[in-house]
């Protein structure tokens, strides 16, 4: 394993450093903790939306950090949750008395650490914390039997949503009214082409061999739901794509918003060659494409692969998502 | 330097901390097949604040610090293993009050048990620690209770329950946890969090044999 | 290999379709060609800043397609400059009649066909075509034996500052003026820490041991100048830098922008730990950085590795730098 | 279906192509070495471009034919080679106006090599094409003009004499092309561009053979 890295154990330390040396005046990191906020959190009189999670996501979460998205993002370790008492300091950084809506990406760790939090902030201040999880990975059934579905790509759509909604100077049950819509609305379906490797370990978190990837994948490199053989970009994106319009099952003439989401190692050229077919499919089947975005969002550290997002839209989440944000990974004008 | 009881509880959490250490590698392993390659690193952070935490409260009694170790975990170690074993350790700490006696070790035991099951939400059968928690907890309290089982022997009857639970994870399928995400592939492996605890239970026997 | 692709053939056609499906109301086709343009090409009474060569490089070159920067850009097969006749074409596409900057990243290809170009369109209309050769590459010494040292990450610098004059509706010398002062005062040095690998290739281009990395890499998955011992960030970092200072000399107090560009595979995180280092070298010899961008400009396909650019500023770059650009893949507000 | 002479430049441009589509792998593996690996695809994808055009081109005398070699070379091939063995077929072309004689085909040589080196400024010993265009052109010259030899003769000279050049490039330091960023590195690795100059001169000879 080669890495621009010193010491494993320091990388994210080292690289919280790094982001606010590149956005000094956008951002800051409170003290002797791994949370960053907006340099001028807390905005008095708005709603504050905050999320974090593992590391190992960049530019999730605090990528996102700005007016008209996050005011506050908690990291943990690579792949791993945050603490419950660096959320809860992040909480009480980022509450203007408005209120703070928590966004949790649908995982164990992350739920139980962010609940945690959210009894500490209220036992340490005053705060009024509400939450939202979310779930739109379609790979996992959503049963009895499994701990539910992952949280993926589509969490950086709440927090546009949530973001922009507080940034109006709405009230926080209205805030977490829209992010839940986008909740209900949004479906997501990733693969791996190869492995990430983790700064700690230093070797693949699994093997695939040369003509094999995973279909299903997470975003901490767990392993996938099935390994297939290797396909073509067309035929992956068709795999992706109908999992994920059976799940949302949008109906003809609806409009959406899709991402083509790299997952950190995968050249741009693949993802728009991605995005051709997905835009072909979407044609297909008379959808229409509101606005195709096409990056690295929601990123598993070095994993070549991607995962397709589609949102359905109606005119509130439009004009949401066409409200203004200024971040280090997202502007909208 | 203190009491025997403080004594004992050091002595515990320097063991523990150096077989996380020792067992880094093999955890994360087991993580790596069925989960994200962390579990390792993840105990071995906590344990190595843990350990270093305690070794500095020179006069605090058994429950102070079995708490710290709790409140430590929960702000070291992150993820799902911080909050189950972290928060387990704070609460059950309660119970240690009147000193470690065959009775107080049983109650702390049994509210380790339930405070993991209530925070995470998971059914004996859902190949977690729960799966290794569980038969320990049981067998040492019968062992004390019913069998009359001095503590140091019961917790060598308990490391034989807990391994059993290890090795009964293996050829289920996860319902919780990450590895539930993998569905049917989980069956096979052996669970990463239910073989920590292993370590810890047997590296509490160690020390309460010494 | 395993890449998200159909045909390796085909990559460059079908990355630009789906580039064009992303951007829909940004970008065209030129038809039958490579060439994208902005849609409102020309713009009327603007002098039209115009580039490109091989793919792969990615977003480089039509994700700087936009008001505030490029008006054309021309892809070329994977690393291999576009042909002469679509290079004209998209000259003639991109003139109002003011006149036309080509951006030409120095190497011999890009040079030959561009000015090959540059004839064909004058023949053909009577298009005023200018040009600027970029060649910020400090690792190759710029010598009579050898061709020079090569365009690199700091076009992308030519880029903003030659679009916002001309979109400040300045003359075609002048807007030559200002990317020749980009060209003065812009120097960049790369690290590979892995091969890229070409779809039609299909394998490495160049065999590194776990243990080594190149430094003074190019852009086109060619071997550096130097293969030495794997270091930690901070001491590849030091080795890029002072390179890159021994060059452009600043002097104390001098105001900067700085650029950590990742060659394509490399995570974000690590680009971030790149960045922490670089600021604090710059703090330690009294330079004041101005603005500092971390993230994928210019990229080698899947390559693991970064580089590091510093540009030297004076009033009037600063003002051209913070010049509104909207283009897929750089905002300035 | 046309002259003798038509015919020849067509056989020769199948026998090119056939012989880039043979060599496209190894062009490329020296591409790799010591530049960015494409040059097999560029010529291979020039050659099959000139091949599909010179074919339909049914009536079109010898000098056209050539100067669509180049036409199409410059338009398909892109990167270095591009321009630089596009531009010299389309000029050089003019030379067989009055058709292919041994004159008439030493003018094309001449006007070939020079034009490269306008293009490119490449002198003699910077590793490139030059330095296998340059001992095939000037061979075959003074064994037409000089020694009274027949074109076929003259050719099969040609051939050793590009060979030679070609194994020149091997143990000097590139000073042009992508090779030059390499400085002393690129000793020791052939160069790629003076490969497919020697493929093509080659396949030039055979058709002349036959
Ligand atoms: N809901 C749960 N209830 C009980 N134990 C759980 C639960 N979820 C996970 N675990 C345990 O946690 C272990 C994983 O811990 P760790 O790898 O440190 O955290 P993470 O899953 O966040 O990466 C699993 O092997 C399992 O034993
Ligand atoms: N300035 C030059 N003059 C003559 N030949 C050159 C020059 N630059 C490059 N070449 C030739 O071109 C070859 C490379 O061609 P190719 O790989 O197709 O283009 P690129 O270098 O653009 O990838 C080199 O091997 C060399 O023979
Ligand atoms: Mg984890
Ligand atoms: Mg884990
Ligand atoms: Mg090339
Ligand atoms: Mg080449």
């Amino acid at each position: 394993m080669k890495k621009l890295i010193n010491e494993p154990s320091a990388v994210v330390d080292e690289m919280l450093d790094g982001m606010v040396s590149a956005h000094p005046d956008e951002l800051r990191r409170l003290a002797d903790t791994n949370v960053l906020v907006r340099n001028d959190a807390p905005v008095s009189d708005k709603v504050a939306v905050v999320s974090g999670g593992g590391s190992g996501h960049e530019p999730t979460h605090a990528g996102y950090l700005g007016p008209g998205m996050l005011d506050g993002a908690a990291a943990g370790e690579v792949f791993t949750s945050p603490t419950a008492d660096e959320i809860s300091e992040m909480i009480q950084a980022c509450d203007s008395g408005k209120g703070v809506l928590n966004v949790v990406k649908n995982y164990e760790g992350d739920v139980m650490n962010f609940e945690t939090a959210g009894e500490l902030a209220e036992m340490e201040s005053d705060v009024e914390v509400a939450e939202v999880v979310v779930n739109d990975d379609v790979a996992v059934e959503d049963s009895l039997y499994t701990s539910g579905r992952r949280g993926v790509c589509g969490t950086i759509l709440v927090h546009k949503v949530a973001g922009a909604m507080a940034d109006r100077g709405e009230e926080l049950d209205e805030v977490k009214r829209v992010a839940e819509k986008v909740i209900d609305n949004v479906a997501t379906m990733g693969t791996a082409l190869t492995s990430c490797v983790t700064p700690e370990k230093g070797e693949p978190t699994f093997d695939l061999a040369e003509d094999e990837i995973e279909l299903g994948i997470g975003i901490h490199g767990e392993p996938g739901v099935e390994r297939v053989e290797m396909m073509s970009a067309d035929e992956i994106t068709e795999r992706l794509t109908e999992k994920v319009f059976d799940d949302l099952s949008p109906s003809s003439g609806a409009e959406v918003l899709t991402i083509v989401n790299g997952m950190g190692g995968t050249p741009l050229s693949e993802l728009y060659v991605v995005n051709r077919k997905l835009q072909s499919m979407m044609e297909e089947r008379d959808f229409m494409t509101w606005d195709a975005w096409v990056g690295d969002y929601m990123t598993s550290l070095d994993m070549q692969g991607c995962s397709v997002t589609v949102l359905v839209l109606d005119d509130e989440l439009k004009e949401l998502l066409a409200h203004p944000a200024a971040t280090p990974a997202l502007t909208v004008q | 330097m203190g009491t025997t009881e403080q004594e004992a509880v050091r002595a515990a959490v320097e063991r523990v901390a150096d077989r996380m250490a020792d067992e880094k590698e093999y955890l994360t392993d087991l993580d790596s097949a069925i989960g994200d390659a962390d579990h390792g690193a993840n105990m071995n952070r906590g344990f190595r604040a843990v350990h270093e935490k305690v070794s500095e409260m020179d006069d605090a009694p058994p429950d102070e610090l079995v708490k710290t170790v709790g409140i430590t975990l929960v702000s070291e170690v992150g993820g799902a293993a911080g909050p189950l074993y972290g928060g387990s350790f704070m609460t059950a700490s309660a119970e240690l009050g009147d000193g470690i006696t065959a009775e107080s070790s049983v109650a702390f035991a049994e509210v380790f048990l339930e405070k993991v099951k209530d925070r995470g939400d998971a059914p004996v059968g859902a190949k977690t620690m729960v799966d290794a928690i569980t038969p320990a907890v049981h067998t040492y309290k019968k062992s004390i209770e019913e069998d009359d089982l001095k503590p140091v022997e019961a917790l060598t009857k308990a490391v034989d329950a807990c391994e059993r639970g290890v090795n009964f994870t293996t050829p289920i399928r996860a319902t919780k946890g990450r590895a539930s995400y993998l569905g049917w592939r989980s069956v096979g492996h052996q669970d990463p969090g239910a073989t920590s605890t292993l370590f810890i239970v047997k590296s509490i026997r160690e020390t309460a044999v010494e």
